[in-house]
């Protein structure tokens, strides 16, 4: 696998059976002055047990692209495929981290982590519910606000807590909106090396959306660049690390390569964006 | 968090807590205390005969008459059709409400029927009312159902088509049936909408109190005002709409007592 | 011209006279101008006059109830309510006699002409009010328990009869107020505002004279009053009905309600329903019929 | 966010616009029409008796007779009645609610005595009204403008006490005056509240017109409804009682599409 | 100047008057359990055209004491000055950018930015209200969604939102929560320097908390970093950087040196919150 790889054809990659599979999607908003291209055409594959991780500026459409696989928002051109069958609407199998958190502001820190246990669709056994409360308001650094309302905690808390509440139905997809970007770096770090854990351990396909080109390249098999509003696919690139990965991949020499590889092409496109210079001088 | 509003800010240098009590208490009679000033004031005036408006010691001894005799009897009934009233019509407003607000395709059947009943007055509904439900207890009750459920349903229709989409979202992502959101995202949601509905309910139900009892009522505060004013008795219709306004009143603190842990989790200006 | 604000109920018996008189011209003539306003009920009719809103007004067995408390100057009488309060049962009731009617449920609106005529009527057969279970109404509640078997039996007022005529042929009218005339009688009339009264003697004769000549038309030409009437006022009544109801109540001419006046008889007919509102009403202190009716200026105005 | 509830998702195929135009009325026309069948099943099935329910060809010839005659002026006195009343109670409903929700301790002066007389039944009012405010119009706006402000203001001070301190917060740090906050941020945030409000008063309003019309009214649905209750002409009654639906109805239609520009910003499920 | 020195003693720094004084500031929340303490007998001061910076574990007080000098939360013990006369409540004078942006919903983007200036407050003149709010749009890269409501904004504009608000009435004091948590790299470098500008153009006194040990060092001039819950002073950090300030310093060998250190003193912190421990495994 080359260090730094351009994702060679989307045919040849289509081999193994792709879970999540975006085909031409392309998805315009209503506004005042007419419809607003947000994604341009975009095509890819998430494979079984895959880490995609997504980098672009700020305002691209990242959300927008996670919320076609949620089933939140439908595309104005092309589908999403889940396992073959496209996207209908939200379900339990894809556990959602959204960028705003959605912590239930009625409930309790437990109760929250809680919910999804609850419901009639859940897998986790009622024995067992308990404990796996218990154990992510520990991972978490939630366990001393178990009864405290989400009003009552830090935003970084909060975040944790929308965490938590994702990991604990054990979905098999995971979508993550930047779901460290309020946490500090030793906290997220924490987070990170839990994640892989998580997945080592249960098996997921994870959809990652973060500014974080560390974190990216950390946690992912395959980054996807893309580029500007409207967002189109840029570049993707295999991560030549394996799994179980590890601290220690940070001081591989091919992680600076490949940083500093994303950290020019995100330059790039943010400069495209933002042909109207952020300067105040003029 | 803790928010610090400008009557925070202004609030007055610390005093010894007996004295402080005092105080609170003496600002919530000082309304009272004005208003019967007022009452006073006026008759004093001559501005209205006095043949209008019965003095305040004259409703008081009516008051203390009436309370040996039927009052207690008359409060009681009241009360306990109100309660059942509103209970019943809050109870149906709420998946109702929950209905208009979930449903597209149900709003547009129904939305304009409901707005087109409550509006009918209550007192116009009485001679149907007495056809389909007699006389009985069940008709009174009836209309302050109807009374209830109209004032109710609105409030909380609003209140579930204004919450944020997010935790629908989020519910439906965890694994939520459509009755599972209801029951646990829209329901917890809409407490502090559910109370503002049973707070308006409650009001309506009292006001609508009179009408409900011109259906042939022996007993109940509607009743009594309704018989003392074939006579023209003045002092006992004040005390009957006086005794309303208390039980309405007390009914009130009571919910939000009772409800305000409730509303503990939101994080609101008051 | 001298303008008078004038409030009434719109009934026949109450707002007959007045009407003809418009339509006549006989208080025109007086150079008056009525100014007038119609009510439901005769709680909000006196309160508006006590309250200042009205000068005098027209209405018909409360006239006996407000002004024993002080309130208003009685001065005219329009009728007497005959047959006009009438008592009914349905047939299936089992009530064949008013004493029949002890411990059964009899609706009407309390405090109106209807409830005076049947506390007369129980009394006469020595039933003692207390032992009727009363449902107090207003009438058109009072009519639709009765017809959809909710009550058995309801003391009314007409235009109402004909309803229960129509839709329950089988009830039965057991009796009305004509059962009970001459001994005692229930009458509608007139009321003045206190201060009124007594600042605008003139004025009160004029509107007696007024209604006078409208009085004198109603008893000579009964049929004629009627259609003018039933034309001007009430269309929505069937002529025929209309007559009928027209006639339930009695009215005296002239000449004859100036012998009762002078003779006490009015005075007499007033304090009985007087006694009823006390005993039923509670009225403290109660002004006497002989003090709050004044018969002088009717007995001024119209001429032997 | 676009949101997609479950309505959307079980929307169905494609059909040509006309055809969905026209399944849309027939849709919204399917309630009424079942009223009206069960309007003529009642009648049919003889339980109860016919002279009680007039028939609806009935009340439809009573209301084109009528149409001829006084129904127009009685519909806008009426209208215009309960439009005067709803904008005074709503209009001093707003800064109250605004009061009660801001300063604490005006609040706990202030509440009982709104609780209290917001259950008082408008009609033990009447006769204060003909006391202090005669028996012209201002008397029955009086009434109306009584009922529109207290249902207005519990849904006002409700709607205040839950706005996020957040904003008033960021309001503060930018230099806003207590009167900038009320005027820029709690107005605006609670205008989906204030419509509320308003939907609650205009409903209210209206069951209260026919109380507020047995002050000498010679115009009005409640004085036709009144004069017809004085000779049992049910159709009559009826056609006002219909009358007081429809032009509710409406008004609320009218408000909601006046103001629908209002909540865009609102991210709302419905 | 050191290259790293914990502040020496208050007294010594207090010779230039303070702006921002903190007194033996401690905090108690109430909970079910009694009250919580979150800051400890925190003191330091904060002189005229400083830039601190305040770093510190998720969860520990870091927003409770930017709220205390903002006005919105009284200390249970020791007060904060401001000028020397204790902070009463919030004011224009003191401009925040909250963790939750706190956008308001029901205003457009224009609005939003143009609701301080439109104050009695507003020291900015009608007449260049436009220019200003036009300006802002600009540089925060909004000008194509003036007239959207944040609703139809990513979370990374609300950002940039709130922080053209603040910006926009020009106060003496910003309190900065996590201003740029929501931003990519590169936006967020923009807005980094785009904030240096407006220190070095209007002068002002800062308050930054955030998460980037980089965005500190590269900003501030002094950097507090506080210890896990309750927060207490941890050290107080001289930055050997002058200004106006420039890209370059990042290659600075100091940067990476001071970087290490405070990377070393937050992870001890952490590591005393996260006793815990953060594994799976048990
Ligand atoms: N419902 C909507 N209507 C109109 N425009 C929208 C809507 N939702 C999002 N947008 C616009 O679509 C664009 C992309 O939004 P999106 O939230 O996907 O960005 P993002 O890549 O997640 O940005 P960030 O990193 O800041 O979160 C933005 O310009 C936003 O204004
Ligand atoms: N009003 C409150 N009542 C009770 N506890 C509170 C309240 N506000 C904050 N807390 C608690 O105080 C602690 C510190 O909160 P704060 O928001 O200051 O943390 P922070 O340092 O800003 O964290 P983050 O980096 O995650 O934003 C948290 O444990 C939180 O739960
Ligand atoms: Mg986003
Ligand atoms: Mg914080």
């Amino acid at each position: 696998m080359s260090l730094v790889a351009p994702h060679p054809d989307p045919a040849e990659a289509a081999t193994a059976p792709a879970r999540i599979r975006f085909e031409h999607v392309s998805v315009d908003f209503p506004t005042a002055r007419g419809p607003m291209r947000v994604l341009d055409d975009v095509s890819f594959d998430i494979r079984n047990g895959e880490f995609v991780s997504i980098i672009g500026p700020s305002g691209c459409g990242k959300t927008t692209l996670m919320n076609i696989v949620g089933g939140f928002v439908q595309p104005t051109q092309g589908r999403v495929l889940l396992d073959g069958k496209p996207v209908v609407g939200p379900g339990p199998d894809r556990g959602v981290i959204f960028q705003e958190y959605g912590v239930f502001p009625w409930l309790t820190v437990r109760q929250n982590i809680e919910f999804g246990l609850k419901l009639s669709a859940s897998k986790v056994p009622a024995a067992q519910r308990e404990e796996t409360v218990t154990r992510y308001m520990r991972l978490m650094g939630l366990s001393d606000f178990a009864s405290h309302f989400p009003k009552h905690l830090s935003g970084g808390m909060r975040q944790r807590l929308a965490i938590a509440r994702a990991y604990a139905v054990r979905p098999q997809f995971l979508l993550m909106d930047e779901p460290f970007g309020a946490l500090d770096a030793q906290t997220r770090s924490a987070m990170q090396d839990l994640l892989l854990e998580v997945l080592q351990s249960e098996g997921k396909t994870v959809l990652l959306i973060t500014h974080s080109v560390e974190e990216a390249i950390y946690l992912s098999s395959r980054i996807v660049v893309v580029t500007a509003r409207p967002a189109r696919i840029r570049t993707i690139i295999d991560v030549p690390f394996g799994y179980p990965r590890a601290e220690a991949v940070h001081e591989d020499p091919r992680f600076g390569e490949l940083r500093a590889h994303i950290r020019d092409l995100v330059m790039q496109e943010y400069a495209a964006q933002a042909r109207q210079a952020v300067r105040m001088s003029d | 968090m803790t928010t610090v509003t400008s009557a925070d800010l202004a609030a007055p240098a610390p005093v010894p807590r007996a004295r402080r009590l005092l105080g609170r208490v003496g600002l919530v009679l000082a309304p009272w205390l004005l208003i019967l000033l007022a009452w006073y004031a006026v008759r004093a005036s001559g501005l209205v005969s006095p043949a209008l408006v019965p003095a305040p010691h004259a409703v008081l001894a009516k008051f203390l008459e009436l309370a040996r005799g039927r009052l207690a009897a008359d409060m009681w009934m009241s009360t306990q059709r109100v309660f059942l009233g509103v209970a019943l019509g809050v109870s149906l407003a709420v998946p109702v409400g929950f209905c208009l607000g979930w449903y597209r395709g149900l709003r547009g059947l129904i939305d304009p029927v409901i707005n087109f009943f409550r509006a009918l007055p209550p007192i116009a509904l009485i001679p149907l009312v007495i056809v389909y439900f007699g006389i009985g207890e069940t008709a009174k009750t009836v209309i302050l159902f109807y009374a209830s459920f109209f004032a109710g349903v609105i409030v909380m229709y609003e209140g579930i088509a204004q919450i944020s989409p997010i935790f629908i979202k989020v519910a439906r992502t965890l694994g939520a049936t459509d009755l599972e959101i209801f029951g646990k995202v829209i329901v917890p949601l809409t407490i502090p909408h559910i109370l503002t509905a049973v707070r308006v309910a409650l009001g309506v139900a009292w006001a609508t109190l009179v009408a409900s009892e011109l259906i042939a009522a022996q007993q109940g505060l509607g009743a009594l005002i309704q018989d003392a004013s074939a006579f023209f008795q003045l002092d006992t219709i004040y005390v009957g709409i006086i005794c309303i306004g208390f039980i309405a009143l007390a009914m009130d603190l009571a919910l939000r007592a009772a409800t305000r842990r409730l509303v503990a989790w939101q994080d609101r200006i008051a | 011209r001298t303008k008078v604000k004038v409030g009434y109920l719109h009934t026949p018996a109450v707002d007959g006279h007045i009407w003809i008189g418009q339509q006549t011209g006989s208080f025109a003539k007086q150079g008056l101008d009525l100014e007038m306003v119609k009510f439901t009920t005769g709680l909000e009719l006196f309160q508006a006059m006590i309250g200042g809103s009205l000068d005098v007004l027209a209405t018909g067995a409360v006239l006996s109830n407000f002004p024993a408390r002080g309130q208003g100057k009685a001065f005219l009488m329009n009728n007497i309510e005959y047959a006009t309060a009438q008592l009914w049962v349905r047939e299936d009731a089992g009530i064949k006699t008013l004493a029949d009617l002890k411990g059964k449920q009899i609706s009407t609106t309390t405090g109106t002409t209807a409830h005076v005529f049947l506390d007369t009527a129980l009394r006469s057969a020595k039933v003692d009010p207390k032992d009727v279970k009363l449902v107090n109404q207003r009438m058109t509640e009072a009519v639709s328990s009765f017809i959809s078997g909710a009550v058995p039996a309801v003391a009314l007022w007409v235009p109402f009869d004909s309803v229960i005529k129509k839709q329950l042929p089988n009830a039965r009218r057991l009796v009305d107020a004509s059962a009970f005339f001459p001994q005692a009688a229930i009458m509608g009339g007139w009321a003045a505002r206190n201060d009124f009264y007594d600042k605008n003697q003139p004025v009160i004769k004029k509107l007696i004279a007024g209604w006078a000549e409208a009085n004198a038309l109603i008893t000579g030409k009964p049929d004629e009053a009627a259609e003018m009437l039933q034309k001007a006022q009430y269309q929505d009544v069937p002529l025929p009905d209309f007559k009928e109801q027209f006639k339930a109540s009695k009215y005296y001419t002239n000449a004859e309600w100036r012998t009762r006046y002078q003779d006490g008889t009015v005075t007499k007919w007033l304090q009985q329903v007087t006694d009823f509102f006390v005993a039923t009403g509670g009225i403290q202190n109660a002004v006497k019929a002989s003090e709050y009716f004044d018969a002088k200026p009717f007995l001024d105005t119209v001429q032997a």
